[in-house]
């Protein structure tokens, strides 16, 4: 019997698979498709204080391997989320959830944060400072090791749970980001978000994104997620949660070997709804193939091999 | 939602640059005006088709040829299976449409109108249905519409057949109700010219295609609406047009 | 009849296909499967003052619709190049070629490029500040503005042909880079290089190149290269030479209608030694399709849209 | 170097995890000791294999099945079209080889050794074989190698078929010169056990497969080589070992 167990400062989880904010909604549509509670986790949609209906269409781009979305933070708002999504998500959803959130001031991630801290269900706070698809703001606080510091050092004085920053990986150097991250107090990292890339609409001769850009995600981007998961691991001493096109039980051993506790998987929900089930029934099979028994063994393995 | 493996029939061009493919498999759930999202090797999106017919083993689909995706599935020869995901987005009403229909296809539009019609003519309704091109070569189900009973006025933008004209120049009709799906210029010029209710299928660039990502939302006058999940059948009450 | 002339910084080429540095050798290996005149001109590979044997092995992986390479600017050295590799290629191609130039320090890249520059076979100068593969130099000339400025200075001092600076993907800033050239006299910018990323060996546990990490290419990271080539049409005002993932005549015409004059096929030479032919010779049934008569006309067509 | 259409004729499995594929079309240009470079739908580098055996229409490759791609060349059926570059290295040299040379193969290395001893006898030669593999479960074409008139000898690391123990114990032959192919650590052992000169064919990730990328190259003594180009077969005097 394998042990696919795995601790996120002190947050036990059954398995290191936790579907991916914004590709999984607020849970519902996977919990018509199967039972969620099989996953470790999941982290819901990133939610900002205003409702906020996103960009212009259209958001989603196909590319080799992967895609482009421009969604820009849809959400219904923090309100919404407490009265609404919540009790709804407490329904299907019986684990702690990992939140997500995402603003455009100091103020308003400090807000947000401190209001899901209080909800019981949450187990975890994302703080997204990495959303390559809004103006002012969002990815603007995940570009620099002193803005990314001060958003960790706000959020961290208005909460109790576990605070993860989610980083952006369209920066020249992620482990000083992540290592002012740790610096400020965060509880982990999270990386990578998408990165930044467009198409253009060959006939029209215009960018094919409402948004002009998008953000990439999909198996295309997997080597660079796992090089600068890796690069985190050296830089700092807390957990990281390694994403980045991961489709398989292979993918999250790969980014656990790189150096994360827990492994989010994200586009590969929205090509096939059953995804993240499916890694999760796969990773007994993998370890034992490749003769592991705690999964929590390998985290980092092949910085010291 | 399903996830289901279908095998491949028949695949061939009925119009120009326009296939129909024939599958089979389980068909269970699903619903005129609603879509189904096949997976193609070498592709990492799925691509979202409205159901033409269906019956209890057999899944009819129409596509335009347009880009690198459907070229490939163009060339898929029978017997290739195919990954499915069915019983996706909201259909189309029939309880509401009154006994005579007007059914407004327009294209790549035309499809979802036949599985209505046939559901509608089961239902006791007489539906009349206006099928717009642009020209004579993209013509198509004109006869299958016909023998379903109905007595489709088709309209082409360059006369090369039928009504000269798009279909708004054939909707002096009496009808109750009306259906329709197209490119959004066209849905937009029914929207204007109809005067009764109705209700529109639209179209958008979709990401998952059941809900999760909000990759298709769009701006209704009671809420933003993901095309895929809450649509893609809209009513004319609901569009902000 | 169409036409696939561009010019770059008064250099005409016949068509804007340039197999990219790295990928191509010294064109001899191409040479014995084609008649490499048809393309527009090719990028040397990069070559250093010194002799290099590169990095250890494995050198090379798989990634989704890309690959890894870690070679590590293997060349036989300036004195070689000229001497050897130089007249040999005058056999097999008679057209200004792009030479690549790599160095460690800023009198190496101004040495170097002083030399190359002397030489008649060559049309333009591709100064490599970007190699994410070696350590000391390389790629961290290209990742601030200061530096990358630096060695646009000493490179234009000593050479009278078209300089164009090699920009690295792996920057927070890109556009500040390329502005940052231009200022200091680059006459061109060509961009991407690769992606640093990484793959793991699960069964080694160990990461699976020599180098730990390497640089990624192919179709996985065309949508980034469009976009950086898409931010620095907006910033600077001296021609493009866009790269990253281009595999068709299609893929060459949207890096074209994003901003660059020219385009550089990278891997797609590697998994297919015709791919460079195929796009050239596939470039004006896409233009018909496309209703493009000159293809220069299109050169970042999508911005004014 | 040449790129070819090839369709498979068959593609089976003829010990644990090895499995044989037949090919069939243009086989000019084609040499043993050399290699042939597959395109694989879904993968983005090509396949290299090395030559097992060729005639004037047929190719038979062998490889081990070790990963995603491999696993997916097993699955292909009888009738698929491969993209194959063929012509890829430099093959063994047999005018050097005398009356008697010695051929070892260990694993993965045995099918290039087929080829080879197809032309050395054809040469007139007497080539002696050893074919080394772990266990009985993983021999392949001893009977292939008897039937073309030679007498290998097969070792298996745990004794359970043959020889007990690696190539190297069963190398206490009079032979004039040796080619060898087959891991690393095995080769290195071969070198140092040997008494003649001889031909070891070399493994590396490659990038291209033809001389273009420097994915493959490997210090000799007479400077940097790639595997892909200037082997894979180098000399024993080349070697830095």
């Amino acid at each position: 019997m394998v042990n696919t167990q795995v601790t996120l400062s002190g947050l036990v989880l059954s398995n290191p698979v936790i579907p991916a904010s914004g590709t999984f909604g607020y849970g519902y549509e996977f919990a018509q498709a199967y039972d969620i509670n099989c996953l470790g986790s999941f982290s819901f949609k990133g939610t900002t204080r205003q409702p906020r209906f996103g960009n212009e269409p259209p958001r989603i781009a196909e590319t080799a391997s992967g895609m482009l979305n421009a969604v820009g933070l849809q959400n219904p708002g923090i309100d919404r989320v407490i009265s609404e999504e919540l009790p709804k998500l407490r329904r299907v959803f019986h684990k702690p959830v990992v939140a997500n959130i995402s603003g455009f001031s100091v103020d308003e991630y400090a807000e947000c944060c401190a209001r899901i801290d209080r909800e019981e269900q949450v187990g975890l706070i994302e703080v997204n400072i990495s959303c390559p698809n809004v103006h002012c703001g969002g990815m603007s606080f995940g570009t620099s090791p002193e803005s990314a510091a001060e958003v960790t050092r706000a959020v961290k004085a208005v909460t109790t749970k576990p605070v993860y920053m989610k980083l952006s990986p369209n920066v020249t150097d992620i482990a000083a980001i992540a290592k002012a991250c740790e610096d400020a107090g965060a509880d982990g990292i999270s990386l990578i978000n998408t990165l930044l890339g467009m198409r253009i609409d060959l006939k029209k001769r215009r960018p094919l994104l409402g948004n002009t850009t998008g953000g990439l995600s999909g198996p295309a981007v997997f080597p660079v997620a796992l090089r600068m998961v890796w690069q985190v691991y050296e830089a700092v001493n807390i957990p990281i949660i390694g994403m980045g096109g991961v489709a398989s039980a292979e993918d999250v051993i790969e980014m656990m070997l790189a150096g994360a506790t827990a492994v989010e998987v994200g586009a590969a929900n929205l090509v096939d709804p059953f995804a993240s089930k499916k890694i999760v029934d796969g990773l007994p099979q993998a370890m034992e193939r490749l003769h592991i028994e705690n999964l929590s063994d390998i985290i980092g393995g092949a910085h010291h091999g | 939602m399903f996830d289901t493996s279908f095998e491949i029939l028949s695949n061939k061009k009925i119009a120009q640059n326009t296939w129909e493919i024939v599958l089979r498999g389980d068909t269970r759930g699903i619903a005129p005006g609603q879509f189904v999202n096949l997976r193609l090797e070498g592709f990492y999106l799925r691509r979202p088709l409205s159901v033409c017919d269906f019956n209890d083993g057999t899944l009819t689909l129409i596509y335009k040829v347009v880009g690198r995706g459907t070229e490939a599935l163009a060339a898929l020869p029978a017997g290739t299976a195919l990954d499915v995901l069915t019983g996706l987005g909201n259909g189309y009403d029939t309880s509401v449409s009154g006994p005579r229909p007007l059914l407004i296809g327009g294209g790549a539009g035309v499809p979802p109108l036949y599985a209505l019609a046939k559901a509608l003519i089961r239902e006791g309704k007489t539906p009349a249905v206006i099928l717009g091109f642009n020209s004579a070569g993209e013509v198509f189900y004109e006869e299958e519409f016909r023998a379903l009973g109905t007595d489709p006025t088709v309209t082409t933008a360059d006369g090369s057949y039928g009504v000269k004209g798009f279909v708004t120049d054939a909707m002096e009709l009496d009808y109750t109700y009306f259906y329709t799906c197209g490119p959004e210029p066209m849905l937009r010029a029914v929207y204007a010219k109809s005067v009764t209710s109705g209700q529109f299928s639209l179209e958008e660039r979709m990401g998952c295609g059941f809900g999760a990502c909000m990759g298709c939302t769009c701006k209704t006058k009671t809420g933003h609406k993901r095309v895929c999940k809450d649509g893609p059948v809209l009513t004319k009450e609901e569009l902000p047009w």
